[in-house]
């Protein structure tokens, strides 16, 4: 693949005596949905957390667009074109929602020392990100601790699909969305990988995962079980890779085969 | 020899700092080798603690300021039962004898605030405030009370905390609601008396007499040029000197005076203000 | 995407009314505090207490506490604290009275370098916060004795061996700069005042208020450019991400690290700027300088509303805080209370202030 | 229903100028699942909270086993036999799982001023109450802030199972859960139903809440759409409703119907 | 449900060495600081230091600050502050001077009531600072204030005008609980471990040490209380999950008030124990007891690892932090430094034990 934006080679991370990460290699390309899967405790999040620059690995390579690299913070890993959405979303739950949005990337108007947060303008943006992605919110400056479960995630997500250059990394977006905004966010991941944006979804959910990743990569405790085509799995296979090979308890019948 | 001094005041009191010149002073003219130690606040009970770490170090001499007899006594007897010779200074007078401390140097805190008094109420003050910038520090207590006594006139007690800008805008306030008030004794020269002379100054009230314990640089210009009545001395520079070198000889010669010194009171007027000065900017006076 | 139907009005916010709105920010409830104390010395107090110089004279400290109080707060908003800046001041004054005093140096270059002093050792502060990971009290308590022993010590070395360097005034006579950090501004404009009858005079016809002491007008002037740096500019909404949770902020692409370090060293230098004022007022520095004014800012910060745990809070909260303590502190003077009281009443007025301001915010915003 | 356990009626609840509810009634019986559905900021979370005696309704009854009650705190509703699973699942992250999981309700042994937390007993619950729900914990004194976002939810859930004594409140328990989890919490709701327990699910996923719900409640904009049986309904008419009958985006078609 | 296969050995846990497991535990963290701080007095304090009779000395002022600075660490653990604590022993040695001198009572009166009086002032801040929600910091700041006032005008009052009030000792004289609350314990052994030489002596031949000072066992006694609540009890439980997030322990079903207020009581009582012990050996009291304890008693607390943020410490830590902190302000004195560098040396020391512990604890688990 000419067009391999981020990859990652061989990354272990342990947290003291804790092996969360024991060699994982990943890569994504521009333009592609790539689905990272995996059991309750694989290292999902550890692992998008070192491609965003939160965790420095024990060991292990990053090439970004071709050059060895390695993000010494969050920041560096965002100027690079990266933007997240964390699991704990990364919110401040006594700040503004647009406070909140434009955090660390506030837009400025004015020059020199009257250069000032142009608050009118993260006002309007806000709103309207918010409100493609289905949430219409009362004010801009609610503050987040007193939005919603879905509103809070919907607000992470927008913020890093408004500021995603390059990578966009989403970390169970849907979890707590209503279905009006999953689907939002589903034609979202479609609408900027046609933009030619390399987008790294994380989901529980089979079904989402197949109805917008191209390929597939499942972690299980720690280690890479393996990376698929879209046309070249299923979805009773891919679910009974998510469980880590376990025997799922019954009720599944009612469910129609996949949870 | 070794001698400790052990004293209520802070190193980086403007009045202990030149005790501990005094000290060390001594120390230098006497080749004893000497310690001044002090609790970092007016605390009785971390005093008694750094007494009995004194006495520990079994010393030729140890040095004491006595403002708590009771919570000091233990640790003083405790002192002379392991056989060390002692010496009270600065405050203690009364009780000193009792404790088996060998004499006192130093002046009654009580007797120097009602000299004081005695002379402001000759020199016409009517009616008095005692700015008192550490209330509950039992010494600077008694000053006040002894002020009032001497005076003989209302007196009222200002308490403040230790900032310039504060004592200055009580003093302005106290000077500004009341305007009867035309004295003012402060019990540290620096932290009150120089803000009480700035406060009256700025009020134009130049008939305000003020007069202050201790010396400081600034303080003395004042008197000397007249805009302030008189300054206390202790001479407490004698408090640090005198009973290390007195400790310092006994070890070496066993000699001891048989009586105590009074170090003080001094009142420094405009006359003799002048010359003091420079001694006052280098810790000596 | 979806329907924009929709519009504004939505009829899950019930309408608010325009003081509600107002009283819903933080800083203004710190208001009700400063009128409450006011209406209480109004009634207790001798009436002097409120004219023009009165007000100057309980201004005066405040604004010198509230220097500090506003940068205390802008530190406690980032979710740090700073105990040394007392010490700081004794710190500041001692290099900027022996650098005027004993190097004779002119104000246009010993005021940098006091402010440099300072901020670097608040530079040093926040580096050792950040690289330990230690909760700041602790480092910044170790500063707080440390920058109060190096002062006595430094003082003792340059005046030859007293706690007080003298002589800051003398050495600084005719410095043109001496106008902007000691006195009182506006001296015209009040003497005019004064003649034409407007300000208070002496007997002898000199106007009771000289002018504007300079502090008040920095203390005035801190408060509008933090409010202004709060709430209008990036770094504002760094500094409250970076209380708020550092860890969610760094993950946001917030400088943490250089946000908190730049506000050690604020906090250091509107420490030596209190310094640089009241040493040249006094004309002295002394060992004791600043004692226990840590503890004043972190008052004055959470009377003005700031949280301990950071993320919250405003400068003009601690600016309303500043003037409620400066007010209790010299107002009981005024009045004809017995002056034993004084503590009692000190602690009493502030529960009751913020209590009060409390009470009021959440009566009319409708919070429980 | 004679046997209804928690009858809430007309509830309403306002934050300063916010209406969060407006009017809710709402109930649940024992050994019944009953859902709780609706879009973001619907209210559903703000409504279970009245139930479980976090918040105060500004108006409405609530009755419990036939009686009126105001729960004054969620102790008192915990005594109550009430055990709830929160959307933001009230752990302590500094505090170890086993400490999480008995928070406010140590187990206790010796006696008098000897009675104390008896911390074996209590570990070894806790690790066999994870167990049961998929996760292996590596150390029943892990930090829960170290702790995975499926594996903290599925701390949650096991202790509300474990005190839930007569109403079990999940507000959607299975958001962050791995498919392995999730089929072992909707199979544990459908053995506490068993047991007698009334069941309140929350889940914006309508294929959870068809496999287990009995009856449908579905809130939009802090009201009632109405109370529907399990055989009245179907999953894409109560799709519609959850969607607060607003359009869906497209993509639908590869994820079959529901979402 | 799911396969037991799984035993409890798992590949994705490194094996632990037992200095590891030790270390991680945050109370002994402070023990660190503890042996660098006895290291460094070892090379260069006054032998007479570490005697049996200069341990005494040195754990005399820590234990006195060891009972507040465990209160503390657990009231801090619970996620508040009592800065009204050093003011506490103010006015509780008021109390109790009254109630022995001026009303004569015998201890098994004076005792109880003045810990009554002190717990209700406790739960009084403790319902201030839940009915009004403000921070407790601002809460009981007031009350530092008012407690000091209070202490000093009924000083005034019952002595006849002095700051102090004097005769306590005299006043208990004979009275049978006396040994629990003053001087020494085990005297008697002592004097015999004196006298077959196996504890120096002076050079007259008097016992260097004439036993245990009661407040080390209270110290002692106390640490192990705290220390077996904190950790096997229900109620430290609950204190833990207050402290870490008191609305998920609320909603989890603590008693989040309760706690809150028994803590702030706990720490009233402890501050008032204090009092007791040291009145009762000074035989005196003033106004100016216990001042700026309470800061004291938080460094202590920090020192031992606590968050000022709540929910994490220990009081084994409190305990350390202490010795530490008593070891290091009595320590200068055993050495030949100058007193001017005191407060430059405790700062030093101070920060020095922290960071040296927490590189030592950091190393050894392997965190980042
Ligand atoms: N700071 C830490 N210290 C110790 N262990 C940790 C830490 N962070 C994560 N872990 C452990 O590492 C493992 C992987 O965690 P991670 O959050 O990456 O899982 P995940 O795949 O995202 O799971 P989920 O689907 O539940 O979110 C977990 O078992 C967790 O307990
Ligand atoms: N403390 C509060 N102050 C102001 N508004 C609040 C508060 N708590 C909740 N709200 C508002 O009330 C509405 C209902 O919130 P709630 O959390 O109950 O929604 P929900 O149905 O649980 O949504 P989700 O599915 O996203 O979890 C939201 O719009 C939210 O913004
Ligand atoms: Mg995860
Ligand atoms: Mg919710």
């Amino acid at each position: 693949m000419t067009n391999t934006i981020i990859h990652m080679e061989g990354i272990k991370k342990h947290f003291g005596n804790v092996i969360a990460l024991n060699g994982v290699t990943f890569d994504v390309s521009s333009g592609e949905c790539h689905c990272l899967l995996g059991d309750n405790g694989a290292g999902k999040s550890t692992f998008i957390k070192t491609m965003s620059g939160v965790h420095k690995p024990t060991e292990g390579t990053i090439t970004f667009e071709g050059k060895p690299l390695s993000f010494s913070s969050p920041r560096d890993a965002m100027e690079a074109g990266i933007a997240t959405v964390f699991q704990d979303l990364a919110m401040i739950p006594l700040m503004s929602v647009t406070r909140n949005f434009f955090m660390g990337r506030e837009p400025t108007k004015g020059r020199g020392l009257l250069k000032r947060f142009d608050v009118d303008a993260a006002n309007e943006v806000c709103m309207e990100e918010m409100r493609k992605m289905g949430i219409n919110l009362r004010a801009p400056d609610q503050a987040v601790g007193t939005l919603s479960g879905g509103e809070r995630q919907t607000v992470a997500i927008a913020r890093a699909v408004y500021f995603g250059a390059k990578v966009l990394i989403l970390d169970e977006p849907t979890s707590a969305l209503g279905v009006r905004q999953t689907s939002n966010v589903l034609s979202t991941i479609d609408r900027v990988r046609g933009q030619g944006i390399g987008v790294v979804f994380i989901s529980h959910n089979v079904r989402h995962a197949m109805a917008v990743g191209d390929r597939f990569t499942v972690l299980n405790r720690g280690q890479t079980l393996g990376t698929a085509k879209k046309d070249e799995i299923t979805s009773a296979e891919l679910q009974d890779l998510m469980a880590g090979g376990q025997e799922l308890a019954k009720l599944e019948g009612s469910l129609g085969g996949t949870i | 020899s070794d001698i400790i001094v052990v004293a209520h005041g802070q190193a980086n009191d403007p009045f202990w700092s030149v005790v501990k010149n005094g000290v060390q002073k001594a120390g230098e003219d006497t080749g004893a080798n000497v310690e001044f130690r002090s609790p970092e606040t007016f605390d009785m009970v971390a005093m008694g603690q750094l007494i009995d770490a004194a006495v520990n170090q079994e010393p030729d001499g140890l040095v004491v300021s006595i403002p708590d007899a009771d919570a000091l006594g233990p640790a003083i007897e405790r002192a002379v039962a392991a056989g060390i010779p002692v010496i009270s200074m600065n405050s203690g007078s009364d009780v000193a004898k009792g404790l088996g401390v060998l004499l006192h140097v130093g002046q009654s805190e009580y007797d120097a605030g009602k000299a004081a008094g005695e002379k402001l109420a000759s020199m016409g003050g009517t009616k008095g405030i005692c700015v008192n910038q550490e209330v509950g520090n039992v010494a600077l207590d008694l000053r006040c009370e002894g002020f009032a006594d001497g005076f003989a006139q209302e007196v009222n007690v200002i308490p403040t905390q230790a900032d310039p800008a504060e004592v200055e805008s009580k003093v302005r306030a106290a000077l500004d609601s009341d305007p009867d008030v035309d004295t003012i004794l402060g019990l540290g020269a620096s932290l009150v008396g120089e803000p009480a002379v700035a406060a009256a100054q700025a009020l134009g009230r130049d008939d305000v007499l003020i007069a202050s314990f201790d010396l400081s640089a600034g303080f003395l210009k004042h008197v000397s040029e007249g805009r302030a009545a008189f300054a206390i001395d202790q001479q407490q520079f004698l408090q640090g000197y005198l009973p290390v070198a007195f400790l310092a000889l006994n070890a070496e010669y066993g000699l001891m005076p048989g009586g105590d010194v009074p170090s003080g009171p001094n009142l420094v007027t405009q006359d003799a203000a002048g010359q003091v000065i420079e001694l006052s900017a280098q810790g000596i006076r | 995407m979806t329907s924009n139907a929709e519009s504004t009005s939505d009829e899950r916010v019930k309408s608010e009314s325009l003081v509600t709105k107002f009283m819903k920010r933080p800083e203004l409830g710190a208001m009700g505090g400063v009128i409450l104390v006011t209406i209480f010395f109004y009634m207790t107090a001798d009436s002097t207490m409120f004219t023009l110089s009165g007000t100057m004279n309980f201004m005066t400290p405040a604004a010198q506490l509230g220097i500090l109080g506003i940068a205390a707060a802008m530190l406690m908003i980032g979710g740090e604290f700073d105990l040394s800046i007392g010490s700081m001041i004794a710190f500041a004054g001692m290099i900027f009275g022996v650098l005027t005093v004993n190097f004779g140096l002119p104000l246009i270059l010993a005021i940098p370098l006091t402010l440099g002093a300072a901020a670097s050792v608040g530079a040093v502060n926040g580096t050792i916060v950040i690289r330990t990971g230690l909760p700041s009290f602790i480092v910044t308590l170790a500063g707080l004795f440390i920058l109060r022993g190096v002062s006595l010590v430094g003082l003792k070395l340059f005046s030859g061996g007293s706690t007080q360097l003298r002589g800051v005034r003398d050495a600084l006579e005719g410095d043109p700069l001496i106008e902007i950090f000691s006195g009182d501004a506006f001296e015209s404009l009040f003497s005019y005042l004064a003649s034409i009858g407007m300000v208070e005079t002496f007997k002898n016809g000199a106007s009771k208020v000289p002018g504007i002491p300079v502090e008040i007008l920095w203390f005035i002037l801190l408060a509008a450019v933090a409010t202004y740096v709060l709430l209008r500019t990036p770094v504002g909404n760094w500094i409250f991400a970076t209380g708020g949770d550092s860890n969610a902020a760094s993950n946001s692409g917030v400088p943490v690290k250089k946000v908190k370090i730049s506000l050690f060293m604020l906090t250091a230098m509107a420490a030596a700027l209190v310094a640089i004022i009241t040493v040249i007022d006094a004309g002295s520095t002394d060992a004791r300088r600043g004692f226990m004014k840590e503890f004043e800012a972190i008052i004055t910060a959470v009377i003005g509303g700031c949280l301990l745990t950071g993320g919250y809070g405003s400068a003009i909260g601690a600016f309303f805080g500043a003037i409620i303590f400066g007010m209790v502190t010299i107002g009981l003077t005024y009045t004809n209370f017995d002056q034993d009281w004084f503590q009692v009443f000190l602690g009493g007025m502030l529960l009751l202030a913020v209590v009060f301001n409390n009470v009021i915010r959440k009566r009319v915003t409708g919070e429980h």
